[in-house]
């Protein structure tokens, strides 16, 4: 009896000749007509308050992380940076839907889901910083390196997940991906194997509008994102991604399911990038300011603040406190990156192998050499 | 075709545009396709304009998805068009090795020469920009040794010009590989000179002592090093190979055998890259004229590091000269 | 005015703040909960008997082919075959709902349907007889090349059936692909770029079951394979792959569909492989004879007798035309490939590139002197 | 480790389902995925049998997508599991060139050692089988110049058994080419004999005249050469490198230095190929030893030819013994 004797528990062995229906009912995979909402809905009241504001802390603390790793980059000290502004809702929540064994699979644009976990600024921007591919122990954080090649992280994300399952560990993988990146053949297969596996995993796609330049229209011509998933027999869940206490909702729910033996889930959450893809890009080339004004008024701080003050579950004081500990944590930013760091050059020689082969000895004595001589020169 | 007639000052990034321009104006089956080749102009602005001036069905944005970009451009070109394919990043056309391998590179093949696919395939490529992990690699090699493929690879602004409208002119595919460190070096070159055949190197500079063969982003560095190198007491000569398949055995042979010493330069990794096949064929071919083995001054053999460290990981004049010092001189210069 | 401002018609522009609602009504695009059946319904009458005879004349010769061709890996004059043996209706309904300016994009298993649009069985089978790649002139015969590395055939059908409709050209696209190849990434960048294109290119997808040994229950955990369509924004059709008259009406219907501008379609065509996956393989390994046996009782072949021979559409004097035909094949068949091929060792040479390099003329010459040599000893 | 002691005979794929059988017996954490490995035990038969005896969840049918296949065995590989992974033909491991390049070869360095990836890629490589078109690749130079990666091919079935052994308990990935056309050759080895390691050449036959440098597939035909060449006069080394990466500099360069004349024989395409590095490597390391300049025999510049021309393409004893014969002897044996 293995685990995969019930990897897809529902499906009934393939097609019989002359078959009626379908292997399984595709109703429950199919997302709601509408993106889930809680805040400005009967659903706010039934929440835990202590969440909200959980959510509104993080959210501010967020935006200012946000704020400052821009500032950094026009002070040259990234070397690039692809703000969540906007989508902070989503990177607060899936920090904070998972469990301390539970692994984080983000991608380039995640730093702060990584920074909610708990990883230092200072780590989690080694790679837009230049000084590192990854700065964080991704086994102690159980956080994978951020994913520049798009939708690679996801079988991963399934691996891992499958791996933890068999040996018998409750151990859930959540992965975060664009709406752009959907398209990737990777995003397929990782969405097949989990399905088949009934693996553990969670695929949480942040539809922000745009890959880079290119709008949804041009990526995707799908009712939904959402409605990829009956296709591969998960269900779809579509959510407002700038609605915190929904996203939290969505992705717990998600989460303990795929805990309990309940397999993976699709999750497509409605956002906006409201700043350009990166410091670098110049998004006055492919998108109107009328629709970012729009998006701005449907802030996820803003949204909190609108449907929560009044509700008295935000306060001044949580208000106040929010905003000194963003400022804080934006201090100790500027701080730490003005600090320029040491790097050693063999360093380029460690870690290609368990063991340096003896073409890479050559090639690091060989660097050696040419340091001591420009080293003497300099002398 | 037409062609402006006098020179003009330009970045390499410029000059490509203008190669598309051109291409696309003088020839209505040119297609460009590509990850933001429209409204954006493509992350490096090769394709400005051209949704602009054509239309989105001459200049595409297509859905993420390498593959799909490639095997779609496969059809195109299956049905009489000539798709001009744009990979953003270098690492980023590994998603579409399967199409460029078994299909790309073998259509012709396969169909006993019923099906080419004049398909040039836009690769920025290498380092030096400070690019975070998987925007620096330099994937040369995994194409020149796929028969069935032209690997070409501009150095210059003028060449960047003309071999771009030689490969989407050709009708074998071309993998064009654009060195995306040299995208911002203006130069003052003329469109109206004839466009280079693909397959000829250019000789950059002459000299007695030893030849650097090198091409693309290493070519400056190169012509660096020679002028360094004349301190020494060294008259270097610079060859640039401008098409890596095919290759032109002819021109470096020559060359080779009339300096007698031979250091090859690049900065993808050494074992198994392309420097390697340069100096075989050479030692081949011009054994009993080489007074020291041909060297090879390369990146080293690690995954391209990060950004603040680059520097340590590209061959730099210093590491051409020492390279130049090992070349056995007590015969004489 | 280009084709592509209206590349998907039917989708608004993204997503609005605070929307509600899927960009566009998935209800049409998922397919009917049982596969469509005509033989043996209503629908049976309203069918064209000629049609019918015409179908059922195919079928049988498409029987035999199989069989010959089976023989012939016997006889040692095929390398391998991959039998469609079962499958005949998805084969010839494919050929013949296709116009001649229409491209066929088959598999690898799909020579049946490139014999049946009317290619030599001789220039159909060179690649597995092991003396060319291609046989035929996929220009002339508006067939691709049989493609072996599964699903890369899917984004080649989108290119060219855009590529025809970028000139005003109707044509359409017809790809082949069996449900093991609907897990490659090619196959979901395929039918995302066909749908965000809006090209005209049917996708028929044939799924027997297996992919050599591996079932449908771990290839794919979907309701259906046909369930995918939806996650792309364009409809899916669910067909008993069986009955050719279903097979028929289903593709005729999403071809000219595609040829009027509507758009691409996923069609899953119930089937099953009654032959081992090829001659070399040993399918007792992995299933069961009773399996086999139950669909051996669904055959197309005796689906069609069984329901119209009672309707007097099938008569003795086309079942014996029929077999005559299929006889006459199976004989040209034997004959043809009983003589040895004549080949030419420099073909190795010719059409890698449009002119030989520099290096290919000397290894061509190479050859050549290694042949004379070689002829001179025997001699 | 569970190991036999008497010697058998047995053939190069038994011996490698021998190998999976005893590691997955030793290791709890070694775990098969692939296409068909479950109750058919893959298309050549090498994972016969080890679902029955370990279970599903230890040898799993994938679906059907190598990227995913790979890609999810780098996440069981990340919990600690030991992955090895079953490519089914060599040319249908080329959609997993992304996961291969840009995380296989690179984890570990990218995450400075915190995240080693010990997967074992089996790739069943080559031709000469009558494979149709895409089942004859020898894709080993995509592999070799990747840096990250152990690329190992066994050319005798005691190897195949102790170098898969050795390769799955190493904490890199390596990749595991297997010579197709040898699966089926009998020979007897003794599966108690102590695991070779990665990385060292096997000098398979002494010889003074020249040595010919080969692996994998083409070590059976440089044996029959070398056989041929006595003949003509000539005593061949042959020197079967078993691993290409790390490249054993140590062996070769002595091999060579010892007898001044080397022929690098493999069969796949010789531009950009293995044998173009070794030659290179040879050289630099050799080059006043050498009577004569390092020669490569293999196969032609072109895709891989249907199975009826496939003999035209492969090196054969007549054309490696052509090039013994251009070895410049001038100067004496
Ligand atoms: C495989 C791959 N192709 C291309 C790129 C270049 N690239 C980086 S970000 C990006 C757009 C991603 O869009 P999306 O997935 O929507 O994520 P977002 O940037 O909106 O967060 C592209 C094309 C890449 N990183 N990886
Ligand atoms: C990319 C790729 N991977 C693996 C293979 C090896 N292979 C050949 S046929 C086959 C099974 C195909 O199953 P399916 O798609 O259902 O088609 P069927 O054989 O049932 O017609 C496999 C795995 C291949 N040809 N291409
Ligand atoms: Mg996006
Ligand atoms: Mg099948």
């Amino acid at each position: 009896m293995t685990v995969l004797d019930h990897r897809h528990p529902d499906t009934v062995p393939g097609w019989l000749p002359g078959a009626t229906g379908p292997r399984t009912d595709p109703a429950p995979l199919l997302p709601d007509a509408s993106p889930l909402r809680i805040l400005g809905t009967e659903a706010q009241a039934k929440t835990d308050p202590a969440l909200l504001r959980e959510l509104y802390r993080r959210l501010v603390v967020g935006r200012r992380y946000n704020q400052q790793a821009t500032t950094l980059t026009k002070q040259g000290r990234l070397a690039v940076y692809p703000a969540s502004t906007g989508q902070e809702a989503c990177e607060v929540a899936a920090a904070l839907a998972l469990r301390p064994q539970d692994w984080l699979f983000p991608s380039y644009r995640d730093t702060l889901a990584v920074v909610s976990r708990g990883v230092d600024p200072l780590e989690a921007l080694t790679l837009l910083r230049g000084s590192a591919h990854t700065g964080y122990d991704p086994v102690a954080t159980r956080t994978a390196p951020l994913s520049t090649p798009l939708a690679t992280q996801a079988p991963h994300a399934v691996g891992l997940a499958h791996a933890a399952r068999l040996r018998g560990e409750q151990v859930v993988a959540l992965t975060m991906l664009g709406d752009g990146g959907t398209s990737e053949g990777d995003f397929h297969e990782a969405l097949n194997f989990a399905a088949v596996l009934h693996a553990p995993v969670v695929f949480l796609v942040q539809n922000n509008g745009y890959a880079i330049s290119v709008p949804l229209t041009q990526q995707s011509a799908a009712p939904s994102l959402a409605h990829k998933a009956v296709g591969y027999g998960m269900p779809g869940r579509l959510v407002d991604g700038n609605d915190a206490a929904a996203m939290h909702a969505v992705l717990s729910e998600a989460v303990e399911r795929a805990r309990s033996g309940g397999g993976p889930t699709l999750i497509e959450a409605l956002t906006y990038r409201v700043e350009a893809h990166t410091n670098a890009d110049d998004a006055t080339r492919y998108r109107e300011d009328a629709e970012v004004t729009a998006w701005r008024e449907h802030d996820p701080i803003l949204m909190m603040e609108r449907h929560l003050r009044p509700a008295g579950v935000i306060d001044d004081q949580l208000v106040q406190e929010a905003a000194e500990e963003a400022e804080a944590l934006a201090a100790r930013m500027r701080a730490e990156f003005h600090a320029e760091p040491v790097l050693d050059p063999q360093s380029l020689f460690t870690h290609v192998y368990a063991e340096m082969t003896p073409q890479l000895r050559e090639q690091a004595a060989q660097l050696a050499a040419e340091l001591a001589a420009e080293a003497e020169v300099e002398a | 075709m037409t062609t402006a007639v006098s020179t003009r000052t330009s970045t390499m990034a410029q000059a490509l545009n203008s190669a598309l321009r051109d291409e696309m104006r003088a020839d209505p089956t040119v297609h460009v396709l590509g990850e933001d080749v429209g409204a954006l102009g493509g992350v490096f602005r090769i394709t400005d304009g051209l949704t602009a001036e054509f239309g989105e069905d001459r200049c595409l944005n297509t859905p993420l998805a390498e593959a799909g970009i490639l095997g779609t451009a496969i059809g195109m070109a299956m049905y009489g068009l000539r798709p001009v394919v744009e990979m953003q990043f270098d690492a980023f056309a590994y998603p579409a090795m399967e199409q460029l391998v078994s299909h790309v590179a073998k259509m012709r093949n396969r169909t006993a020469g019923k099906l080419p696919l004049p398909i040039t395939i836009r690769i920025p490529y290498g380092g030096g920009i400070g690019g975070v992990e998987h925007h620096s690699d330099s994937s040369e090699a995994y194409y020149a040794q796929t028969p069935g493929l032209h690997v070409v690879t501009p150095a210059t602004v003028e060449d960047a010009y003309g071999l771009l409208r030689a490969s989407i002119a050709s009708d074998d595919p071309v993998i064009f590989l654009e060195p995306k460190r040299l995208y911002w070096g203006k130069a003052e070159w003329d469109p109206s000179v004839a466009v280079p055949p693909v397959g000829r190197a250019a000789l950059r500079r002459d000299g007695r002592s030893a030849v650097l063969i090198t091409y693309g982003p290493s070519l400056p560095v190169c012509l660096e090093a020679a002028e360094a190198a004349k301190a020494e007491g060294w008259d270097l000569a610079v060859l640039d190979l401008r098409t890596l398949v095919p290759f032109d055995d002819e021109t470096v042979a020559r060359v080779v055998r009339s300096v007698g010493r031979a250091v090859v330069v690049h900065e993808s990794t050494g074992f198994g890259g392309v420097g390697a096949e340069i100096a075989a064929r050479v030692t081949e071919r011009c054994f009993h004229h080489l007074a020291a083995p041909v060297l090879r001054v390369t990146g080293f053999d690690i995954p391209y590091p990060p950004p603040m460290l680059e520097h340590h990981h590209l061959p730099g004049v210093d590491r051409i000269l020492d390279a130049v010092a090992r070349l056995q001189w007590e015969d004489g210069r």
